[in-house]
C-alpha cells in the first residue's frame, strides 16, 4: 500500500507542478496565431504547385485567412470544391471560377515546320531560347524540348512523338499554371474548358507578317482576316498580324474554323460535322 | 617569368591558320543588310526610308540614347527596305537592306594613304567625333567606344590598357592589324588617352605573336608614355578583369568596372577605328574579319564592309568546304554558331570560323564526376558545376550568392569540363533569368 | 467512416513504417529477427489501441496546453503495464527487446495516432485505428526481421536456410539500408 | 474542440490524470513486483547453476571480491547444498575483449578446478568473438575439469594450452584472461594452493 | 580521461543514431537542410541537457528514496513532454524564424527517443550529475553530427539526379547505413 | 551552294581532350604495377581475383541501369573497372568467389547506383564494397595468404596476418616495437618491393608509388590529397614513436603497411566523392590521416584507412561548402 500511496503522490505532485509551471510559461510567452489558417490549409490540395500565385498550400491559406474577401484568390488545382470549404471555415463566399484547362498554341508539328538547323545542346526549351529562335524558321513556334512537360507536377502534359509538340491530358490538367511559366516562348495559355469540354483557340502566336510566316510555317495564322469576318460575335481580333479568340466573347459556333486558310483554329471535343462541302472549300482556298 | 592572371584559366591549342596572311580586300557585295542594332545598349533609329540612295560613311541610323551608337551605310546605292533578318544572334532583327551601286564615299573622308600624327584636337572633340562615327568596341562585347571615353564624375583614370591579347584561338584580325597598321594605332591609343586624361598607354600582347611585340615595342618608342607588355599564352587574358590583373596586378571588385580600379581597355582595333575616325573623318563601316578553319582552303584576314553575307566573306577565302557542320562568328570560345550562311558581318565580328562536321557536334557527355576541374579553370573564381545545378532546379537566390553574375561567359568551364557538360548553357540561362528576377525586384 | 478501410490503411496504404515513416528506432533496433520485430510490433499493438482509446474519451476534456503531457502520461502507462508484465511473464522476450519496451512511449506513431487521430475520432474508430495501425507496424517490423535475418544469418524464425549470412545486416548498418531499400519498394509498389 | 487553458482546469486535468494513472500503476506493479523478482532471482540462479550444477536446490550466498588487478569487484556465489559447499560460481570479467568488457561466469570446485564456464555478457563481433558463448561453439567446454593451475590459460599461440577460436585470438585471448583473473581471486579468497602457477610468464602476460 | 571517454563513446563509437538507433525520426525529417538540421541539433541539445538534469534529480531525490523507480518511464516522458512544451512556447516568442522551420518537429522532440533514452542511459549508467550532463551533450552533438552530415549529403543530392524511387527516405536511409558502417570503425576506440 | 543543315550551339566550340573515359582508363594505367606485383607474389589468384571483381561490377552496373535506371548505358565509362580492380585490391587474394560478387554487388549496387550511378555517389563504392565484406565476413576478409616466398615468422599454416596486426596484437600483449619487428628481418625493404601480407594490390609501395606518379604527371590526380594523408599520419606517428617507441610504430612502418598508399593515392583521391577545392582537399587529407591513425593506434581494428576515407567521404558536401574558391576581386572592397 506504501508503494501506491507514494506513487500517487509524487506522480500527481509533479503533474500539478508541470501544469503549474506550463500555466506560467504560457502566459509569459504567448503568441496568437489564427487557428483558422490550419483550418484552411486543411482543404488544400497540398500539391504546393504554386498555382495559386503563393509560396504553397498554407501560404495561401494564410493568404485567404488574412484577406478581407476571397475575390482573386483561386486554387488551380483544388477548384472550386476547395474554394468552398475554405470559404465555408473562413465564413466567406468563393468565387465560383469556370473550370480551366491549359491550351498549347502551336500547332508546327514536324510535317508543317521545316528543320533548318540541329541544335546541339541540353534538352532544355528555356535553353535553347536562350540562344536563337530555335531549330525552325518559326521562331515563336514550339521547341518541343519539353520544359512544360518538367515543370507540370500533375503529369498532364506530354510530348507528341509525332508532331513534335505538347499535349495537354484533360483529365489531369488543373489548370494550375505552372507549365505556361515554365515555356520561353509564352506558348500555353490558361483557357476556359468550355461547355462540354469544347474549345476553339487560335492554335499560333507568332507575330509575323503573313508571307513571312507561312514560309516558316504551313499551319501558321498568316492574319487573313477571314475569321474575323465570320465571326457573328466579335471574339476574334487580329493584332501583329496573329488572329486571338476571347474565350469569353466566342459562342463555339465553328465557323471561323472552318474559314482558316491555313487550319490555325483548332475546335476540340466537338462532335464530327455533318456536311463537309465547306471544308472542302477550305481545301480549295489553300492551294490557291 | 611572363606576366599572367593568377587565378583559372585554359589553354585550348591555338591554331591561328591565318595568322602572317595579309588584309585582303573583296568584292562588294549586290546587297548589304545593316542591322540597326549591332551593339551592347539600346538599338538605333533607322533616318533612311525605303528608295534613299545612300552613299558609303552616310549616316542611316542614329543612336539613340547615351548608351547607343550611329549606324553608317557601308556602300553605296539605294536603301530597298527596312526590314527584319535573321541576324548573327539567330534572331530577327531590324536592318536596313541596301541595293549596293557603287562605292562611292562621302566626301568628308580623307581616303589618302597618309598617316596623320598630329593630334591637334581637344578632348571633348574627340569623343564627339567617335560617337558621331559610331565607333564600338571591336573585341567582341561592341560597347559603344565614346561612353567608355566618358570617365564618371568622381573617377580617374591613369591607365589605358589596350587589349591586343587576341587570346581566342583561330582569330588573327588583331594580329594583322598591328602588323600593318602598328603607327596608326598608336596615334589612336594616344588619342583615346587624350579623351580619358589617362598617363600611360599599356599594351598587352600575348607571347604567342613575338613579331606583333617586336613591331609594335619598335613603333611604340616614337611616342611617349606608351609600353607594350608580353604576356604568358593563357585564355581567357582578353577579358579585361584578366588583363588587367596581368598587366597591372590589380583586382577590378565584384561586380565592379574597370574604371573602380583606375583603367579603361580598349581593343586594338577599336584604337584603330578611332584614329580612322578622328583623323581621317572615317565612320565605322567596315571591320577586320578573319576567316578560318581548318578544312578552310584559304584561311584570311578580310577587311570587310558591314552588311556583307558571311558566305561572300567564305568564297573568298576558298569557299565553303563540303564537310562543314558547324558555322561560327566570332572565335571558338565565345563566338556564336549561326544558323545560315548568310547573316551579315556586323561591327562585332572578329571572325568566322567554319567546322568540320566532326568537330561541329559536342564531346559525348557524362553525368558530372565532381573533379572540380571548371572551378580550377574558371578565372573569376566561381563554381560552374554547382551554378549550373542551381540553375536546373531553379535556386535563383542562392545563384546570386554564389556570384553567377560575375560570370563573364569565358567557357574556360565547358572547355575543360572531362564529362562534357554543357555548363555555360545553363550558367547563361541562370544568368538570364536571375537579371530577368532582379530586375522585377527593382522595378 | 467506413471501418473496414480505416482498419486496413494501416497495412499499406498508411502503413506507419513504410510510408508515414514514423517510429523508425525500435523498427530498426528490433529486427535483428523476424520474431524479435514481430514481438515488439505486438507490445506496439497493445499500446497504441490502449492509448487510442483512452484518449479518444478524454481528448475533449483537456486542455491545448497540457494535451501532449496528458497525452503522454497515458500512453507510459500503458507501456509500464507492458513493461511490467513482459518482465514478469515473458522474461525470455523481455531480455532480447530489452531498453525498447519503455521506449514505445516515445514511439512517434503512438502519440502520432493519440494527436492525428483518437482524439478527434469516436471510441470505436480510434480502437479499429490502433489495430491496424498496430498490426501494420508489427507486420512491418516482421517482414523487415526476416529479411534481415535471412540476409544476415541466413536463418527465418530461427531455422537456418543458408549457411551463414552477412553479417552486416544483424548490425546497425544493415537496419538502415534494408529498410530504404524496403521503402522504396512500397514506394514503387504503391505507385 | 479542446477546452481553454486556464490556470484551474490546467493543473486539474493533469492532476487528475496523473492520480488515475499512477493509482492504476502502482496496483499493477504490486501485482508484478514478486513475480519480477522470482524471474530475476531465477535467472541468476540459472546462470549459477549452469557452472556449478546442483545449485537450484541449494543455497547461494553472494560475495564480492575484489581482484588484484582490475578496478571492479568480482562477485562470488557460494553454493552450499545440504550445508555443504559444493563449488562456488565467480561471475568475472575483462576488458581484453576485441570490443570492449566482456563478463564470464565461472564454475569452481573446492580445489578450484572448473566445473563449467559461459559468457554473459559480451560485446564481440557476431560469428567470431561471440563463438566463445556455449550456444555458438563448443570453445569454452575445453576448460571443463581443467584447473587453471596445471592448465596454462594462454592459448596456444601464446604457448599455453587453449584451442583459440579460428580468427578470434583476441577474444580467446581475453577469454582465458577472465577466467585466471576469476581463478586467481579464488584461490587467495579461500587460499587454495595449488601447484605453482606456470613460471614462465612470458609474452602473452599482462603488465 | 573518464569524460574524454564518456565524450567519444558517446559522439563516435556509440553514436546515438548510428549505433544505438534513438532519435531516427527526426534524423530523416529534419536532415534536408543544413540550416535546419543545425537548428533542431541546437534545441535537442538544450533539451536533452535540461532532460538529463531534471530527470537525474527527479530519479536520486524521488524514485530511488521512494522506491518507486519503475514510474521511471512515465514520469520521464512527462517532464520531457513538459519540457518540449516550454521550448516550443518560448521559442515561437522569441524566434520565429526558427520556430518555422523546425515546424512540425519540435513536438517530434517529445518523441524523440534519443531524449529519453539518454535520459534511461543515465539512469542505467550509474552516472553521477556531472558525468550525466557532459554524456548528454556529447550525445546531443553525436546527433547533430549524424544530422548535419546527413544533410548536407542531402542538400548534394538534390542538386543532382537522384533516381526517382529512391529520393526522400529510403536515400537518407542508406546514407545512414553506409555512414554506420564507416562509423564502425570506430570500434574499440574506448 | 546549298548547305546542309548547320548545327547550333552556344559557345564554346571547342573543347578539351580529356574525358572520364580517357581518366578512367587512365587511372587503370595507374594500377597496372601493382597489379602486376600482386600476380608476382599471389599468383593466379591476383588475375582471379581481379577478373571477378571487374566483371561483376560492370555486369551489375549494366543490370540495374538496364533494368531501374533509365537513360543510356553508362558501363564503357570505365568507373566500373575502376571501382571493380579496386576493390579487388582491397581484399586478400584468396578470398572465395562468391564474397567477391557479393562486395561487387554492393559497391556497384548499394554504393553507386542506387545514387544514380556515375559522379551522384557520396561515398566510395570500392570502400563500400570493401568495409561490407569486412563487417560481414571477418573470417574470410582477414586471412590473408602468406606471400609466396616466405620470409617472415608468425605463419602457422598457408594463411598469415599483415605487419598491421601483427604489430598491433604484440603491442597490445605488452611486447615492444622494436621487439616485434626483430621478428621482421628486412621488413623496410620487403614492404616497399611487396613482399609482406596483405590484401592483392595494397603490397607494394613502390607499384604504388609509380602509379600514382603516373596520375599526377596526366593530372588525374592532385598532390593535395595524398601528401596531407601522408604527411598527417607520418607526423602522427613520428610524434608518439618518439613519446613512446615501445608502444607506438614509426612513421615508416605506418606509411609502408596497410591499405595507407593504396588509399592515399587511389582511393581517397577518388574526384567523386573528395572535396573540390585545393583548401577542402587538404583539410579532407589531414581529417583521414588523424582518423586512420587514430583507428590504427587505438581502435578495434588494425587497420583504419577504408573507415577513415569513408567517414570523411561523408564531410565532403559540409567541406565543400565552406571552401569556396577565392572569387575573383572579392576581396578588395575598394
Ligand atoms: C572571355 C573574354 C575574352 C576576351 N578576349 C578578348 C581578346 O582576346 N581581345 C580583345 O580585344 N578583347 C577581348 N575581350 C573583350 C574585352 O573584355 C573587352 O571588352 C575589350 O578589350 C574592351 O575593348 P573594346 O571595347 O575596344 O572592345 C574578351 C572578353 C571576354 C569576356
Ligand atoms: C552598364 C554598363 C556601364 C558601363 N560603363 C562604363 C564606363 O563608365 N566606363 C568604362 O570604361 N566602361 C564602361 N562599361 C564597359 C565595360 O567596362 C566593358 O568594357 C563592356 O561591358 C564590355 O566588356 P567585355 O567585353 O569584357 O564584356 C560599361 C558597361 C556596362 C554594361
Ligand atoms: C570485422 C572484424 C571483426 C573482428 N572481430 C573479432 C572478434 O570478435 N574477436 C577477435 O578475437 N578478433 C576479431 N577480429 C580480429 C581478427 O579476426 C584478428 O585477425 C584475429 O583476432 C587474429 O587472430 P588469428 O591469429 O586467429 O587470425 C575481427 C576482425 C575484423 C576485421
Ligand atoms: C583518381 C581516381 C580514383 C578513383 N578511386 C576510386 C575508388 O577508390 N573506388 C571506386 O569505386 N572508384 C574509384 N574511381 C572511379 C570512379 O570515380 C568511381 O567509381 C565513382 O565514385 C563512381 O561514381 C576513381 C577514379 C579516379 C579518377
Ligand atoms: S498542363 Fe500546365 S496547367 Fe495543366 S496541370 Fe500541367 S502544368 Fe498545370
Ligand atoms: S510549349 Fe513551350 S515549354 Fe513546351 S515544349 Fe514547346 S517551347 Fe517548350
Ligand atoms: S564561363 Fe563563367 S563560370 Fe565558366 S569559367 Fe568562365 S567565368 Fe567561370
Ligand atoms: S569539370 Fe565537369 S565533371 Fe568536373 S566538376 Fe566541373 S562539371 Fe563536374
Ligand atoms: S521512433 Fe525514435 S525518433 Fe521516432
Amino acid at each position: 500500500m506504501e508503494i501506491i500511496l507514494n506513487t500517487l503522490i509524487s506522480l500527481s505532485l509533479l503533474g500539478v507542478v508541470l501544469a503549474v509551471i506550463l500555466y506560467i510559461v504560457a502566459q509569459k510567452f504567448k503568441v496568437v496565431e489564427d487557428p483558422r489558417i490550419d483550418a484552411a490549409a486543411a482543404f488544400t490540395p497540398g500539391a504546393n504547385c504554386g498555382g495559386c500565385g503563393y509560396p504553397g498550400c498554407r501560404g495561401f491559406a494564410e493568404a485567404c485567412v488574412k484577406a478581407d474577401s476571397l475575390d482573386g484568390l483561386f486554387c488551380p488545382a483544388g477548384g472550386n470544391e476547395t474554394m468552398k470549404n475554405i470559404a465555408e471555415v473562413l465564413g466567406m463566399v468563393a468565387e465560383e471560377k469556370e473550370p480551366q484547362i491549359a491550351v498549347v498554341r502551336c500547332n508546327g508539328s514536324h510535317d508543317k515546320r521545316r528543320k533548318t538547323t540541329n541544335f546541339d545542346g541540353p534538352s532544355s526549351c528555356a535553353v535553347s531560347n536562350t540562344l536563337y529562335g530555335g531549330d525552325t524558321d518559326c521562331p515563336y513556334g514550339c521547341l518541343g524540348l519539353g520544359d512544360c512537360v518538367v515543370a507540370c507536377t500533375f503529369d498532364a502534359i506530354f510530348i507528341d512523338e509525332e508532331s513534335g509538340l505538347p499535349m495537354v491530358d484533360e483529365e489531369k490538367c488543373t489548370s494550375c499554371g505552372a507549365c505556361v511559366k515554365a515555356c520561353p516562348k509564352s506558348i500555353i495559355e490558361i483557357r476556359n474548358k468550355g461547355k462540354k469540354s469544347r474549345r476553339i483557340y487560335v492554335s499560333c502566336i507568332n507575330k509575323d507578317k503573313g508571307a513571312e510566316a507561312k514560309r516558316a510555317c504551313n499551319s501558321a495564322c498568316i492574319a487573313c482576316n477571314k475569321c474575323v469576318k465570320a465571326c457573328a460575335y466579335d471574339a476574334i481580333t487580329i493584332e501583329n498580324f496573329c488572329a486571338y479568340i476571347d474565350f469569353e466573347k466566342c459562342k463555339l459556333c465553328r465557323k471561323c474554323v472552318s474559314e482558316c486558310p491555313t487550319g490555325a483554329i483548332l475546335e476540340l471535343n466537338f462532335p464530327p460535322r455533318k456536311e463537309s462541302a465547306v471544308q472542302k472549300e477550305a481545301k480549295v482556298t489553300e492551294t490557291e | 617569368m611572363l606576366k599572367t592572371f593568377p587565378k583559372g584559366g585554359v589553354h585550348p591549342k591555338e591554331n591561328k591558320f591565318s595568322a602572317g596572311k595579309p588584309i585582303e580586300k573583296i568584292e562588294l557585295p549586290k546587297q548589304v543588310s545593316i542591322p540597326v542594332s549591332q551593339h551592347i545598349g539600346a538599338p538605333s533609329e533607322p533616318v533612311v526610308a525605303k528608295g534613299d540612295t545612300v552613299k558609303a560613311g552616310q549616316l542611316i541610323a542614329k543612336s539613340t540614347g547615351f548608351v547607343s551608337a550611329n549606324i553608317h551605310s557601308s556602300v553605296s546605292g539605294k536603301v530597298l527596305k527596312i526590314d527584319k533578318v535573321l541576324d548573327t544572334s539567330g534572331y530577327k532583327q531590324t536592318c536596313i537592306i541596301i541595293d549596293v551601286e557603287g562605292d562611292e564615299w562621302m566626301e568628308s573622308i580623307d581616303r589618302s594613304a597618309e598617316i596623320k600624327n598630329n593630334i591637334d584636337i581637344s578632348a571633348e572633340e574627340i569623343k564627339n567625333k567617335v560617337a558621331a562615327c559610331g565607333i564600338v568596341g571591336l573585341g567582341g562585347a561592341t560597347f559603344p567606344t565614346h561612353v567608355k571615353m566618358s570617365v564618371p564624375p568622381g573617377k580617374t583614370c591613369n591607365h589605358l590598357v589596350i587589349n591586343a591579347v587576341e587570346c581566342e584561338p583561330y582569330l588573327t584580325a588583331d594580329h594583322q592589324i598591328m602588323m600593318e597598321r602598328a603607327e596608326e594605332i598608336m596615334i589612336g591609343c594616344k588619342l583615346i588617352q587624350k579623351a580619358i586624361g589617362a598617363g600611360k598607354v599599356l599594351i598587352g600582347i600575348e607571347n604567342n605573336k613575338p613579331d606583333a611585340i617586336r613591331h609594335m615595342s619598335e613603333t611604340a618608342k616614337k611616342f611617349d608614355n606608351i609600353e607594350v607588355h608580353a604576356l604568358k599564352v593563357q585564355y581567357p587574358q582578353g577579358g579585361e578583369k584578366q588583363l588587367i590583373k596581368a598587366v597591372l596586378n590589380r583586382e577590378v571588385p565584384s561586380g565592379g568596372l574597370p574604371i573602380d580600379v583606375g583603367c579603361v581597355v580598349q581593343n586594338v582595333g577599336t584604337a584603330y577605328a578611332v584614329y580612322e575616325a578622328v583623323q581621317k573623318n572615317k565612320p565605322l563601316f567596315e571591320r577586320v574579319v578573319t576567316v578560318t578553319g581548318k578544312s578552310v582552303k584559304k584561311p584570311s584576314n578580310i577587311l570587310a564592309r558591314i552588311g556583307t553575307p558571311i558566305n561572300m566573306l567564305i568564297e573568298a577565302a576558298g569557299g565553303l568546304p563540303e564537310d562543314t557542320g558547324k558555322i561560327v562568328n566570332g572565335g571558338p570560345m565565345m563566338g556564336k554558331a549561326v544558323s545560315t550562311d548568310t547573316v551579315p558581318v556586323t561591327k562585332g565580328t572578329s571572325g568566322v570560323l567554319i567546322f568540320p562536321q566532326d568537330s561541329a557536334t559536342r564531346p559525348e557527355n557524362f553525368n558530372c564526376i565532381r573533379c572540380g576541374r571548371c572551378a580550377s579553370a574558371c578565372p573569376m573564381g566561381l563554381e560552374p558545376y554547382l551554378l549550373k545545378n542551381m540553375t536546373v532546379v531553379k535556386m535563383y537566390e542562392e545563384l546570386q550568392a554564389q556570384h553567377a553574375l560575375d560570370c563573364m561567359e569565358c567557357g574556360s568551364c565547358a572547355f575543360t569540363c572531362p564529362a562534357g557538360i554543357p555548363l555555360l548553357d545553363y550558367i547563361r540561362l541562370g544568368k538570364a533569368n536571375l537579371n530577368k528576377i532582379l530586375r522585377a525586384k527593382k522595378s | 467512416m467506413n471501418q473496414w478501410k480505416n482498419f486496413t490503411k494501416g497495412f499499406i496504404k498508411e502503413n506507419p513504417i513504410l510510408v508515414l515513416v514514423l517510429g523508425t528506432c525500435p523498427t530498426l533496433a528490433t529486427t535483428s529477427s523476424a520474431i524479435n520485430g514481430l514481438a515488439m510490433g505486438l507490445a506496439t499493438t497493445f499500446v497504441l489501441v490502449g492509448s487510442n482509446v483512452v484518449v479518444s474519451l478524454v481528448a475533449k476534456m483537456i486542455p491545448d496546453k497540457v494535451r501532449i503531457p496528458s497525452y503522454v502520461v497515458v500512453i507510459a502507462s500503458f507501456v509500464t503495464i507492458v513493461d511490467l508484465s513482459m518482465q514478469a511473464y515473458v522474461p525470455a522476450v523481455y531480455a532480447t527487446l530489452g531498453i525498447f519496451i519503455p521506449l514505445i512511449v516515445v514511439n512517434c506513431i503512438v502519440l502520432g495516432r493519440a494527436e492525428a487521430f483518437a482524439n478527434k475520432n469516436t471510441v470505436l474508430s480510434s480502437l479499429i485505428d490502433g489495430l491496424g495501425m498496430g498490426l501494420g507496424f508489427a507486420m512491418a517490423l516482421g517482414i523487415l526481421g526476416a529479411i534481415r535475418e535471412i540476409l544476415g544469418s541466413g536463418a527465418i524464425f530461427g531455422m537456418k536456410v543458408m549457411n551463414s549470412g552477412a553479417l552486416v545486416f544483424v548490425l546497425a548498418p544493415g537496419a538502415f539500408i534494408a529498410l530504404g531499400y524496403l521503402i522504396a519498394l512500397v514506394n514503387k509498389i504503391k505507385k | 474542440m479542446a477546452k481553454k487553458d486556464s490556470f484551474i482546469n490546467m493543473t486539474l486535468t493533469l492532476f487528475i490524470i496523473t492520480a488515475v494513472a499512477a493509482t492504476l500503476l502502482g496496483f499493477v506493479y504490486n501485482f508484478t513486483k514478486d513475480p519480477i523478482a522470482q524471474v530475476k532471482k531465477e535467472k541468476l540462479k540459472a546462470s549459477i547453476n549452469l557452472v556449478v550444477p546442483g545449485a537450484d536446490k541449494g543455497t547461494v550466498v553472494e560475495k564480492s571480491v575484489m581482484p588484484e588487478e582490475g578496478k571492479d569487484s568480482l562477485y562470488f556465489y557460494e553454493v552450499i547444498v545440504n550445508d555443504v559447499k559444493i563449488g562456488t560460481a565467480v561471475k568475472t570479467y575483462t576488458d581484453k575483449g576485441f570490443a570492449g568488457r566482456f563478463t564470464v561466469m565461472v564454475g569452481f570446485d573446492t580445489v578450484g578446478n572448473i566445473i563449467d564456464n559461459d559468457v554473459l555478457e559480451h560485446k564481440e563481433t557476431p560469428g567470431l568473438g561471440d563463438k566463445t558463448a556455449k550456444s555458438k561453439s563448443n570453445f569454452n567446454s575445453q576448460f571443463i575439469g581443467k584447473n587453471p593451475g596445471t592448465f596454462k590459460l594462454q592459448v596456444k599461440k601464446d604457448g599455453g594450452d587453449v584451442d583459440a577460436i579460428t580468427a578470434a585470438t583476441i577474444s580467446s585471448r581475453a577469454y582465458c584472461d577472465a577466467l585466471q583473473r576469476a581463478f586467481n581471486a579464488y584461490v587467495k579468497y579461500y587460499n587454495i594452493k595449488t601447484e605453482p602457477a606456470p613460471a614462465d610468464k612470458d609474452k602473452g602476460g599482462n603488465e | 580521461m573518464e569524460y574524454i571517454l564518456i565524450i567519444i563513446s558517446a559522439i563516435l563509437v556509440n553514436n546515438i543514431i548510428l549505433a544505438q538507433f534513438l532519435g531516427v525520426c527526426p534524423f530523416l525529417g529534419v536532415s534536408n537542410k543544413v540550416s535546419t538540421a543545425l537548428g533542431m541539433s541546437g534545441a535537442v541539445t538544450f533539451v536533452i541537457v535540461l532532460a538529463t538534469m531534471v530527470t537525474y534529480l527527479l530519479q536520486v531525490y524521488v524514485l530511488k528514496p521512494l522506491e518507486i523507480e519503475y514510474l521511471r518511464t512515465i514520469s520521464f516522458i512527462l517532464v520531457i513532454a513538459a519540457l518540449v512544451q516550454m521550448v516550443e512556447i518560448i521559442l515561437k516568442k522569441i524566434s520565429p524564424s526558427l520556430y518555422q522551420a523546425l515546424g512540425i518537429f519540435l513536438p517530434l522532440i517529445t518523441t524523440n527517443c534519443a531524449v529519453l533514452g539518454v535520459a534511461i542511459l543515465v539512469v542505467q549508467k550509474d552516472y553521477n550529475l556531472l558525468e550525466g550532463v557532459v554524456f548528454g551533450t556529447a550525445t546531443a552533438i553525436g546527433f547533430g553530427l549524424a544530422l548535419v552530415i546527413l544533410a548536407g549529403i542531402r542538400e548534394h543530392m538534390d542538386l543532382v539526379n537522384i533516381p526517382k524511387g529512391m529520393k526522400g527516405v529510403p536515400i537518407s536511409l542508406i546514407v545512414a547505413g553506409i555512414l554506420a558502417l564507416a562509423f564502425m570503425g570506430f570500434t574499440g576506440l574506448v | 551552294m546549298a548547305i546542309n543543315k548547320l548545327t547550333v550551339s552556344m559557345s564554346p566550340h571547342d573543347y578539351g581532350k580529356d574525358s572520364v573515359k580517357k581518366i578512367m582508363y587512365g587511372v587503370v594505367i595507374a594500377m597496372v604495377p601493382a597489379l602486376l606485383v600482386s600476380i608476382y607474389y599471389f599468383g593466379l589468384d591476383a588475375i582471379r581475383v581481379n577478373l571477378i571483381a571487374i566483371a561483376s561490377c560492370v555486369f551489375f552496373e549494366w543490370l540495374i541501369q538496364k533494368l531501374f535506371l533509365k537513360g543510356k548505358l553508362s558501363v564503357v565509362d570505365g568507373s566500373a573497372i575502376v571501382t571493380g580492380m579496386l576493390l579487388a585490391f582491397n581484399v586478400p587474394s584468396n578470398l572465395p568467389w562468391w564474397i567477391i560478387v557479393i562486395g561487387a554487388l554492393v559497391a556497384v549496387g548499394i554504393g553507386k547506383m542506387t545514387f544514380g550511378g556515375l559522379g551522384n555517389n557520396p561515398f566510395n563504392p570500392a570502400l563500400v564494397g570493401r568495409v561490407f565484406l569486412l563487417i560481414s565476413f571477418p573470417v574470410q576478409m582477414t586471412s590473408w595468404p602468406v606471400v609466396k616466398v616466405l620470409n617472415f615468422a608468425m605463419t602457422d599454416a598457408q594463411t598469415g596476418a599483415t605487419p598491421l596486426a601483427i604489430v598491433k596484437e604484440g603491442i597490445k600483449n605488452g611486447q615492444s616495437f622494436s621487439s616485434i619487428m626483430d621478428t621482421m628481418p628486412h621488413f623496410y625493404s620487403d614492404a616497399f618491393m611487396g613482399h609482406i601480407g596483405g590484401s592483392l594490390g595494397e603490397i607494394s609501395a613502390i607499384a604504388l608509388i609509380i602509379g600514382g606518379l603516373y596520375m599526377l604527371f596526366r593530372k588525374i590526380i592532385t598532390w593535395h590529397i595524398p601528401v596531407s594523408i601522408l604527411g598527417t599520419v607520418a607526423i602522427f606517428a613520428a610524434i608518439m614513436h618518439g613519446v613512446n617507441p615501445a608502444k607506438f610504430a614509426d612513421p615508416a612502418f605506418h606509411l609502408l603497411t596497410g591499405g595507407m598508399l593504396l588509399g592515399a593515392i587511389f582511393m581517397a583521391t577518388d574526384m567523386v566523392t573528395s572535396p573540390m577545392s585545393k583548401k577542402g582537399m587538404i583539410i579532407y587529407g589531414v581529417s583521414i590521416g588523424i582518423i586512420t591513425f587514430l583507428i590504427r593506434t587505438w581502435g578495434a581494428y588494425p587497420e583504419g584507412m577504408s573507415f577513415a576515407i569513408l567517414i570523411m567521404n561523408a564531410f565532403v558536401p559540409l567541406i565543400n561548402r565552406g571552401f569556396k574558391p577565392g572569387r575573383f576581386g572579392e576581396k578588395i572592397k575598394k
